[in-house]
């Protein structure tokens, strides 16, 4: 986790359509630049690498049949990291599918993800200690758990927050608008994060709405809504910061939640199973992939003396390393065990399932594994 | 002994919701109109004032919402009611039903369990406009990962609640309004719990054995009684829980007499009937003296009031079904 | 119907929490008068009459045993004819449950209402030329079929204007949004009207939401948002006007769909099962009544010579007689058969259902309808 | 004789819709990703090229946005074929299908009626993550009003899609995506419609009458064939149409041996096995040699995909229900 900064300048203050900026493309600053010291800085760059090189093995992995569909984030590193920076130890993530980047700064070991990916269900075990919700595939359907978990928090007067990711498809969904309205009504600790990166699978972001951001959908709702940089990690760290902090914060004159619509693109297809060349075009992938996140970091850093050859190439290593070591430790799981598909639906089997249960034991014990892995 | 209350089932279920917010600080209401109103039906009468406001919350109209929201909070560890105004509006709610109330536990091997109690007022035959008789009692007894109860009596109301409340598991609580007052029952004043996926018997008879639940327990008594006249005795089942059922008390009960009907007043093709009948002949096949017979709504969509009378099995409907049972 | 009247205003620049006001309490001309002429506004004012008068009526059947659970919508009569008046003949009408002044402007029958609250399967029966969609009793859901009906019709070529009608607690619903959103988007001739009355049965609107104005959520779709009083029919008018005109437009660079929320009160209780002194002061209700729109308009229309008190007289007398008419009829309407349940369910009765109906039939005959009504 | 294509399911899906599309102005589809992607089993590839985007419209991402406009432009006359992209993601439709695309018949007494067929890959087997797997069909034959359609061939899919297109009531389609590409068929290139509510035998025999539907017809048959071979005769009855259901061709079958099996993904309890077995023995108790078996999904929340083999009914579970049925 990173060291907690100090106050955060307030970005609500802006028009919707005007984002929060701390470094351009080519990582010259031209904002605010987050109070974080160095070591933290170097982290967050850590963090971006591992994800992005993490990402690129698992796609790897997945065409090579040892891993199912899989969604890459790849160009999405920037808001991910960036935003789970902002967050406490004890606060609380609340993700869609696609944030393994910034699941791994709340610290789910990446054998967890691949393990999910892989189709175990071990992979659903996210450790005690790591405060992140499961995976949500039904979009937008982890919105209102998001709210309602911080509204928990807030009635038993705990001061944590809840960061809530979905993607710009998602903003359609009912269950955006009851989630973010309910916020609102209750006044709860939850950051709406919504990584759009410009597509919801083939369907363009002015196919989803009509409305010029996705920000102002911010005004339903009578909470902030503020734009940023979603390629640029300081932004979207700096305005995360300053909503977490909002809040937990019932002492000022604001709103506590905050709809963050963080600009960025998906360098990669959807998930393995699709195929992005069928619905946009390679310049339009090619005018995104300038803004490039890391190498933005990595360039600011590097001016600002914190990064030199050396330690991207002791960070490189590491990172190679982690990805390596948590294959190999997800490659050598166990296959998961059949009975694991009953252990969980119930706190304890009902007489039918364990009937159940038993039936299919004794035909297992009969017959073997051939007779259902027969295809 | 235990002081008691003469009680409604309304009130009963007020009653079960105020002990246990009584006994437990983690327990709290959410829904539309709950809070001054105390709930289209009062089923929350008073709980707003003796709670107040963040123990008994009127939320915007949104039942994907409170579902969800409720889900969030039984996550952290909080025991929420979620009500949900009449069953016929659950089904705007029903994915975080499905999808997330109901394998939250599964989705997290364990880590998170939803500690929560959907309550609604459910069924027909009170006059109501639309949309507001539903009995679909059977979408959720298919989903695994939920228990549903329907209480038939105050006393089961409370004790059900009570047991719904404190399961780790989340409950889907159906409030046969129907008969929301159309009686009352000595209820302890005290905290107690009625078992999950424990059927009752109603009635001892040695002809047949009639399954039902809710507010139809009811009229099949009533035709049982009317029966009995005429030398048939009936031995009636108040399932009170459809999901677990109670397959040993249902089988039992079979194989006393080889006969059976089931009532529900859900339509009959995918309804719960079909469920116990297959359950019968899987378990009894060869006690069977005669067809399972079904006695329910019909395969339409629940007709405007002026007409329920003739959608919902009446007791004279029942008895009909059962002289076929009995006599086949 | 109303006839056709010339361009109106445009009423759509102005900011949402300032209402387009024609008419203020007392009767007195404060904004722009749209042009109606007499016949039309005297129209507006029996209609207006006819509704309450119709609602009070109904009030009594429902206390009499005579009738099941009613919606009234005294108060509300402003809003509603005001906002039927304002269609074309070939125009749509996508009600609530509460519309039954804005269904007797398009021509619903007050005898169709009648028996649709009596429970009877006829009430469902809207006449063939009677451009009004059924009754959505589940809250905000007629929403997308109003965008829906609209685009179907935008697609076809025709230019007709599509008037959903929703309250302040519908907003709520993802419903609202979905279908709101999709009109956005595909730019469908819809007129989003929100019957602001403040209520949702017990729930005030600011437990809703908390954006300042309902008229403000249109941000979420980049589409008009209005806010009018909606207990000033002139008001009411115009804006609805505007809406549909602009509806029908492609011309115009605005999106034709329209949010307008219509700020009122209802007077009674939310229906007949629901009593408001339990979580409303008599105050509120008092300062609201002070706003009826029934008498304003007659102020207004007195002081343009187009009422006196014989037209009044001859209007109420009118007004009696045709609820009087309409009540006589309903009553006199034979009790729907029982097999009116089985006859809509699909347009041929599928085998089981048919054996079921048969079943029934039988036992009907054989046991009489005693078996059926016992208690 | 017409010409013919050797198409899988989903081409011949594609094919369907292209065809229906063609013959009348009013069809169109609409979804998220069926447009210029072509859908994302390609079920809708072409068709955005061939027709435009007003009649292939990629919609925002919003299920009862989907239903809902659908039902609106079904009331008016079109009739739209609103793709859920899984049928997993039903359920945030929900409410509109089963309030409103179910009920506007009724709802009207016949003046609005709703020729919309919602169509949704569904089903299991085919590696897919969380809440793709979902056969949760017995939700929508629980609901009257609406019809439920699953083929297991292509020429079946490309038939009974038009039939559904051409259907004045609203038709639930689900295509089993496990066969999506299993296998191909001849079908004809013009237009032809299979009816709804009709059954059809794939295998004659004389010993056991195993029914079942959509992808779970091969492994039955499969289990079909390596029983023949130990001298069992399986009849193998594909539903096609789950509801109505074919009660003709059930008890038809049945009662030629008095022994059953009905195989189905989806979980048991409240699955369609119970309906079927339940109609058997209220017509055909007396026929009855065996219990009517069940093989079926599990009651549990459907598995990451590295044990869905282990809750997918295979082949040998399939002949081991069967065995059962036959040496009761
Ligand atoms: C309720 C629901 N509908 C449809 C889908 C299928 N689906 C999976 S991802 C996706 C697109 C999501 O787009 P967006 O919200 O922008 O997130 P992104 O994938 O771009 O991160 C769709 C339609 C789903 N998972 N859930
Ligand atoms: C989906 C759904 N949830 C709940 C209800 C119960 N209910 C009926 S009216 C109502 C309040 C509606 O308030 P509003 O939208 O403001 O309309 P109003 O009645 O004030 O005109 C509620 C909660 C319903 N009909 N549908
Ligand atoms: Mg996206
Ligand atoms: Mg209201």
């Amino acid at each position: 986790m990173y060291e907690e900064v100090g106050p955060t300048v307030s970005v609500f203050d802006r028009a919707y359509d005007d984002p929060v900026r701390v470094l351009d493309e080519d990582g010259e600053v031209v904002g605010d630049v987050p109070d974080l010291d160095a070591e933290a800085l170097v982290e967050m760059y850590r963090h971006m690498r591992l994800a992005r090189h993490f990402d690129g093995r698992a796609v790897s992995l997945q065409r090579q049949g040892r891993m199912g569909t899989y969604p890459p984030l790849s160009g999405q590193e920037g808001a991910q990291i960036g935003s789970a920076a902002a967050l406490d130890e004890d606060d609380w993530m609340v993700p869609s599918y696609r944030e393994h980047g910034a699941a791994l700064v709340r610290g789910l070991p990446l054998k967890q993800t691949l393990l999910y990916w892989m189709g175990h269900e071990a992979g659903n075990a996210t450790p005690e200690d790591v405060n992140v919700f499961p995976v949500a595939v039904p979009i937008a359907s982890q919105v209102p758990h998001a709210t309602g978990a911080a509204w928990a928090s807030k009635l038993r007067g705990e001061n944590d927050a809840f960061l809530c990711y979905f993607g710009d498809g998602a903003t359609s969904e009912g269950d955006f608008h009851e989630g973010v309205n309910f916020a609102g009504v209750f006044d709860t600790p939850t950051v709406f994060f919504c990584n759009n990166n410009q597509w919801a699978i083939s369907v363009p972001r002015e196919r989803q709405t009509r409305s010029a951001t996705l920000a102002q959908k911010a005004e339903a709702y009578g909470i902030d809504g503020v734009q940023v940089d979603g390629m640029d990690p300081l932004a979207v760290y700096s305005v995360t910061r300053a909503a977490v902090e909002k809040a937990r914060d019932p002492e000022t004159d604001r709103p506590r939640p905050t709809l963050i619509e963080a600009i960025q693109y998906r360098f990669g297809a959807h998930t393995t199973a699709d195929d992005p060349t069928v619905y946009r075009d390679e310049d339009e992938v090619d005018r995104w992939k300038a803004k490039d996140p890391i190498p933005r970091l990595e360039s600011y850093l590097r001016s600002e003396g914190v990064l030199d050859d050396e330690r991207v190439a002791e960070i490189e290593t590491d990172v190679e390393t982690r990805v390596a070591d948590a294959i190999e430790a997800a490659e050598s799981e166990a296959r998961p065990k059949p009975e694991e598909m009953f252990e969980h639906a119930y706190a304890e089997l009902p007489p039918e399932l364990e009937r159940q249960y038993e039936e299919f034991a004794a035909f297992r014990e009969a017959h073997g594994d051939e007779a259902f892995l027969e295809e | 002994m235990s002081e008691t209350q003469n009680l409604t089932v309304v009130q009963a279920v007020r009653d079960g919701l105020y002990t246990e917010m009584r006994e437990d600080d983690e327990v709290l209401v959410l829904g539309q109109d709950v809070g001054k109103n105390g709930g289209v039906f009062r089923a929350t009468e008073g709980l707003f004032d003796e709670f107040g406001g963040d123990r008994v919350v009127d939320t915007p109209l949104a039942e994907s919402g409170i579902v969800g929201a409720a889900v969030g909070m039984a996550a952290m560890g909080l025991r929420p009611v979620p009500e949900i105004q009449f069953s016929g509006f659950m089904y705007p709610g029903f994915d975080q039903i499905v999808s997330h109330m109901a394998r939250f536990r599964t989705r997290s091997r364990g880590r998170f369990s939803l500690p929560m109690t959907l309550r609604a007022p459910y069924g027909g035959g009170i006059r109501a406009p639309e949309h507001h008789s539903e009995s679909k009692e059977a979408f959720y007894a298919h989903e695994a990962g939920l228990k549903v109860v329907i209480p038939s009596t105050p006393y089961d109301a409370k004790g059900l609640l009570a047991a719904s409340i404190r399961d780790p598991d989340p409950v889907i609580f159906l409030e046969p309004k129907l008969i929301y007052r159309a009686f009352r029952d000595e209820v302890p004043e005290e905290p107690y719990t009625v078992p999950i996926g424990e059927a009752a018997t109603r009635r001892e008879g040695g002809d047949v054995a009639v399954f039902t639940y809710g507010a139809m327990t009811r009229p099949t008594l009533e035709a049982a009684e009317s029966l009995a006249e005429v030398g048939i005795e009936c031995e009636v089942v108040d399932l009170r829980t459809v999901s677990p059922l109670d397959r040993e008390a249902i089988i039992e009960a079979f194989e006393a007499t080889g006969r059976a009907v089931v009532v529900h007043e859900a339509p009959k093709t995918g309804g719960l009937a079909g469920e116990i009948t297959a359950i019968i002949q899987e378990e009894a096949l060869l006690y069977q003296e005669a067809p399972v017979k079904r006695v329910t709504g019909f395969d339409v969509p629940y007709p405007l009031y002026a007409l329920e009378d003739y959608y919902l099995p009446t007791a004279a409907r029942i008895e009909e079904g059962i002289k076929e049972a009995v006599e086949f």
